[in-house]
């Protein structure tokens, strides 16, 4: 990704920001509320174009394609909260994140030709196992909205896997949880970097710290620091972006009243 | 939380604790069904198809032909369940639809050697296909309110067509439609299995009966399939189907020329039905009427849609009873069961957004998740 | 005390800021627990800031204060009064003033007309008093037939604050105000606002992740995770204290 | 000449017959985001009421402001009673909630009124007015209808501008939870605004009925028109809902008079709305900035 920008009626939300993301590497992505986290992550997925900056994945240029395309080249993400398909069993919502690996067509579902029972038959071995994977198999065949959250929270990370992603996109994953799921879902994110790249959004900072291989952070749209955790935990741009910087309000204060522009200037 | 502490754990295996019982499984295990779908829908068709001869040679011409017009209700209405129920699109265009094919089945009809009637309605189908594709590309931008408008247009707008070309579609008095006479193999058919006489009214009832069961096992084959399962996904939640892979506009699309294909062969039903294709059959209250009986049976349920459509074709003849008896004169009667179809529409909303059969349905999953969730604590 | 902004303004009749007292606050969406048993006291003529990263409960906390979150359990009190179950639209005539993240401004709305449905449920109110708001804040004059979506952040949150002030609170909860300023914008305004704190005497929640900023203006400061307090202090000793560095950063 | 003047005449007429209807469409979809396919029922009712006690030997004036009432109560009662409870829920319920409302109410009224076709007197004179020797399309009667349209956009416009009521129901359309926090009573504002939108609505019924025949179904073209016109100009914007409504109205009695015919009219209509939804589906004054900001 190299000098993505992105504006939405004019307040710009990312300004050329630059990250690369190495196969089979944790890489996090954090920063202050409104930093453009989740844009940076809707340009990578698709949901929001980028107005300048290329986007490239495996040396293909990626800017111009929509989320079903881009998910069809590999790339999959989960959503804040859970995402899940209300009205779909837990299996099939694993299913459904399957869909590009499904080869039986229309015609052979209207006549329920062999072919699509086939096609279904792997379809359910793959969800099944990728629900095993995350230990959710048991609750196959219920409803999303009858489950705890943090169960959820596995479906909606089964239905990720179950494409074999290259690149997974993880928005969040941890926001709801308990420590100790935290946890878990810490190892687990270990695991997977193995067999896929994993961009990960995250404000649990235990988490991105224990996982990641590299980190990126971002404020007010803009990068202010990239490198590995021991080189972003050193950086005092970064306490200074969480903890805001000392100011002498006092004094600040008389400025207002006294009519100045700054902040017009500020923001030209 | 203690769903969390069996989370935690690696799966113990013990089918005794497992949080719910596979439900193909307990299927099985009473009741030995094939594996496979096609053989599962096929062997519902053929019980479903000596029902329906039971029933047609049990009752009179005058239940036939009210069986007939259930017929062509439960067709539209199975295509509109699968466009509203599973994929989240509204249409009040179906009246409009049905009437491309009913147009088409009586053009058709009207030349000199009609083709054989399958033939017939194959090219209604196709012809309502190509409408729906071009309704459902404009459509498939369109959300909720937008195009539920815009195919309010489309009902009030496509019968002015049928005015527009008085000469070949008959104007506001429509095209009388010949209906196609019973082969002879009908009239004996029937003599060997009832021993009744086979009238014209019976052979339309068949008709209808056979066009019905071939749409439904067809529309049960794509609901149970991979097709039915991604049209539900594109309508609880868009985004995330996107970024699954699904390509939403395609879909939406693909949904509403399956849809189309069932109202036209509907239309087309009613038309050798009713001998007639005219703009006053197609008004918007057709469309309501259809969209109540999805509403009614359950969104997304098939089975739902046939109950819907059976009222549908019972209910105004009840209420209008009922008005007569409690003193309205004839038009006034007429006019109960709209209404009742508009109070049904907005209480079912309001009360059972599910449907009649969503609601019994709905009502076993949470008892089920109570048993399971009982189970875990429990353990 | 730095009153040149304040002193001489006219319609400062009130005579207290109100007592806020939160006991055992439990608040869930759906599965999830926002807060988790929060306890705290807002008092007169002092700046609470509660702090803690994005997910800690803050905004949760103040949503279920002035009522648009409903608890599982705990009580609200103001000046001893439970107001746990009261509705929203009742929360601004017992005198609080609930201003929301993101700035809630009415954006198809003009700047003056933002500020008049703030005076709205007092009635007939005085040209004086929005004048008073636009003394406060000279930039909004130019601005006071625009519609609010045309203003930047630092104005939007000025009008906010302005339009919390002409419904005349005893206290008043402020969400994030420094989301998205610049530094220099945040300053001013926590400095107004503590030279209204001191002048007027009414209470303040404030709601912050931007704990340095927010600890230089504030008397006391709280520190939530997820859902929890972890740790309530003297603002000065919590600024040099290193829990609040690793309930943010996690280092 | 002559033929192209009445055309434009009367379809200014027509128009503003439109505007209101979609004025009032766009009233309720601004404040609680449900377009009320019951409108046109609603309306209907109404006039039925008039009717009705016109037929009793009630003055004109007197049965049309009954009406208005009468429209005012409808509204606020199906808000509070209906409404609120699909409101915020999911689009589609609210979408088949409006349509069982829009059966229900005008098969009521057919029961008790009964189906056939009943003339509805109009207020004033249906002979044209005569210009030098030719008489146009300009009647009295549609004069009035212009009139009480501009004047009804007239109080509106003073109502959301210059009153207090007026800027509540404003908060509570655009910030419902900033409204709230505000101590406006929004679900008061909403029954409001659902009752104001009735009786603009209403008023449209009545102005349509005018000289001419009313039945229980007569609006049904109407609610579509008033949609095409409200969606015109996009479905958030007041003034592109009687830009709308004008433009609808010019074009379709443009059509009529020019291609073949009333017929054609619903069909053009839907030509007409199709082509903007794919080419500007927000409408041509859409408003998207201020509600992204």
């Amino acid at each position: 990704m190299t000098d993505v920008s992105v504006a939405f009626g004019g307040v710009t939300a990312l300004s050329e920001v630059s990250l690369v993301v190495e196969p089979g590497q944790v890489h996090g992505l954090i920063g202050p509320n409104g930093a453009g986290k989740t844009t940076l992550f809707n340009v990578a997925c698709g949901i929001v174009r980028a107005d300048s900056g290329s986007i490239t994945w495996r040396d293909r240029q990626l800017r111009r394609l929509r989320p079903d395309q881009l998910a069809r080249l590999g790339i999959a993400r989960t959503l804040q909260g859970v995402g899940l398909f209300a009205g779909l069993t837990v299996l099939e919502n694993v299913m459904i994140g399957a869909h590009r690996h499904a080869r039986a067509g229309f015609a052979s579902a209207l006549f329920a030709l062999p072919r699509s029972d086939k096609d279904e038959r792997e379809l359910r071995t793959r969800a099944t196992a990728a629900l095993a994977d995350l230990g959710a198999e048991h609750y196959a065949d219920r409803y999303p909205g009858s489950l705890p959250y943090p169960v959820q929270k596995r479906v909606a990370l089964a239905r990720a896997l179950v494409s074999s992603p290259d690149l997974l996109l993880l928005d969040e994953p941890a926001s709801g949880l308990a420590e100790d799921e935290m946890r878990e879902l810490g190892e687990l994110i270990r695991t997977l970097s193995g067999r896929m790249s994993v961009l990960l959004v995250e404000h649990h900072m235990d988490l991105v710290m224990s996982v990641c291989d590299r980190v990126t952070v971002l404020d007010s749209g803009r990068l202010i620091a990239s490198g590995t955790t021991e080189e972003v935990q050193a950086d005092p741009a970064v306490t200074a972006a969480y903890l805001g910087e000392d100011v002498d309000v006092a004094h600040d204060a008389a400025e207002l009243h006294s009519g100045d522009h700054s902040e017009r200037a500020h923001r030209a | 939380m203690s769903d969390l502490q069996t989370q935690g754990q690696p799966p113990a295996g013990n089918p005794a604790t497992a949080a719910a019982p596979a439900s193909t499984s307990s299927r099985t295990s009473r009741i030995p069904l094939p594996e496979s779908t096609l053989l599962r829908h096929l062997l519902a068709v053929l019980v479903c198809a000596v029902a329906a001869v039971v029933l047609l040679e049990i009752t009179d011409p005058f239940r036939n032909s009210q069986l007939a017009t259930l017929s062509y209700y439960a067709i539209a209405a199975g295509g509109l369940t699968v466009l509203t129920g599973l994929n989240g699109q509204i249409s009040l265009g179906h009246g409009a639809l049905m009437a491309v094919g009913a147009y088409t089945t009586g053009l058709f009809l009207s030349a000199d050697e009609p083709l054989p009637l399958p033939l017939i309605f194959l090219a209604a189908v196709v012809v309502t296909s190509l409408v729906g594709a071009l309704v459902g590309a404009a459509a498939s931008r369109l959300h909720g309110p937008y195009l539920a408008g815009a195919t309010l247009a489309l009902a009030v707008g496509l019968p002015g067509l049928a005015l527009k070309f008085k000469e070949t579609l008959g104007g506001d008095q429509g095209l009388r439609v010949r209906a196609p006479r019973a082969p002879d193999w009908f009239g004996e058919a029937i003599k060997a299995v009832s021993g009744n006489p086979a009238s014209a009214t019976k052979w339309l009832a068949y008709v209808g009966a056979i066009a019905l069961l071939i749409t439904y096992f067809l529309l049960a084959n794509l609901v149970r399939s991979r097709i039915g399962r991604t049209w539900r996904a594109v309508r609880d939640n868009d985004v995330a189907a996107e970024l699954a892979g699904i390509r939403l506009g395609s879909w939406r699309v693909l949904a509403f020329v399956v849809s189309a294909a069932c109202a036209g062969l509907g239309g087309a039903v009613l038309a050798i039905v009713v001998r007639l294709a005219a703009p006053s059959a197609f008004t918007l209250v057709l469309s309501l009427a259809l969209l109540t009986a999805i509403v009614l049976g359950g969104l997304g349920s098939l089975l739902g849609a046939l109950i819907g459509s059976a009222l549908l074709v019972f209910l105004p003849q009840l209420t209008t009873d009922l008005g007569s008896a409690a003193g309205l004169d004839g038009t006034e009667a007429a006019q109960l069961a709209p209404f009742v179809y508009g109070v049904v529409l907005v209480v079912a909303m309001i009360f059972a957004p599910a449907g009649f059969v969503g609601t019994i349905r709905l009502r076993w999953l949470a008892r089920r998740a109570k048993r399971a969730i009982a189970r875990e604590s429990g353990r | 005390m730095p009153d040149t902004a304040v002193a001489g303004t006219p319609g400062t009749t009130r005579t207290h800021g109100a007592t806020l007292e939160v006991r055992d606050l439990t608040t869930s969406y759906g599965p999830v627990r926002a807060l988790d048993a929060v306890s705290l006291t807002a008092e007169p003529g002092r700046i609470t800031a509660v702090l803690g990263a994005n997910g800690a409960g803050k905004t949760s906390l103040l949503r279920t204060v002035s009522g648009l979150v409903r608890s599982t359990s705990g009580t609200v009190l103001l000046d001893g009064e439970d107001i746990t179950k009261s509705p929203v639209e009742s929360m601004v005539t017992r005198g609080m003033a609930h201003v929301p993240e993101g700035r809630g401004v009415i954006a198809e709305l003009t700047v003056e007309e933002n500020l008049r449905v703030g005076a709205l449920f007092r009635g007939k109110v005085g040209r004086e008093e929005y004048d008073r708001v636009y003394d406060l804040f000279p930039r909004l004059v130019e601005r006071r037939d625009n519609p609010a979506h045309t203003l930047s952040g630092g104005e939007r949150q000025m009008l906010v604050i302005g339009r919390a002030l002409l419904a005349r609170p005893r206290i008043l909860l402020l969400d994030e105000p420094s989301l998205g300023l610049a530094p220099r914008i945040v300053a001013q305004i926590f400095g107004l606002l503590r030279q209204l704190v001191d002048a007027e005497g009414l209470s303040v929640l404030l709601v912050e992740q931007n704990a340095r900023s927010a600890l230089s203006v504030a008397d006391v400061g709280i520190v939530l995770n997820l859902g929890r307090i972890v740790a309530t202090d003297d603002a000065r000793t919590l600024m040099a204290d290193e829990d609040l560095r690793h309930a943010y950063l996690g280092f | 000449m002559q033929q192209f003047i009445d055309t434009t005449l009367s379809g200014l007429a027509q128009g503003m017959v439109f505007a209101a209807f979609a004025l009032a469409l766009v009233l309720i979809w601004r404040s609680t985001r449900i377009v009320n396919f019951a409108q046109g029922s609603m309306a209907m009712a109404t006039t039925f009421v008039a009717l009705a006690l016109v037929h009793a030997g009630w003055n004109y004036w007197l049965a049309f402001v009954v009406a208005l009432v009468s429209g005012f109560v409808l509204g606020a009662v199906v808000e509070r009673v209906i409404i609120r409870r699909v409101e915020g829920g999911p689009e589609l319920n609210a979408v088949i909630v409006t349509l069982g409302l829009f059966v229900a109410i005008q098969a009521a009224v057919a029961i008790i009124a009964g189906s056939s076709f009943q003339s509805f007197p109009a207020p004033f004179g249906l002979r044209g007015f005569t210009i030098g020797g030719n008489t146009i399309a300009l009647t009295p009667n549609r004069v009035f209808v212009i009139v009480a349209v501009l004047v009804t956009m007239g109080l509106l416009v003073a109502l959301f501008r210059f009153t207090r009521v007026g800027l509540a129901m404003r908060a509570a359309a655009f910030g419902q939870e900033v409204a709230r926090l505000l101590g406006v009573r929004v679900g008061r504002m909403l029954t409001l605004g659902w009752a104001l939108a009735a009786v603009v609505g209403s008023l449209a019924g009545l102005l349509i009925a005018g000289g001419s025949f009313v039945y229980p179904a007569y609006m049904d073209s109407l609610i579509v028109f008033g949609f095409v016109a409200a969606v015109l100009g996009g479905l958030d914007s007041p003034i592109g809902a009687v830009v709308g409504g004008l433009v609808l109205g010019l074009a379709l009695a443009y059509v009529s008079a020019y291609f073949g015919g009333s017929s054609v009219v619903n069909l053009a209509a839907l030509v007409i709305l199709v082509v903007v939804l794919l080419v500007r589906p927000g409408g041509l004054f859409a408003s998207t900035q201020a509600r992204r900001a």
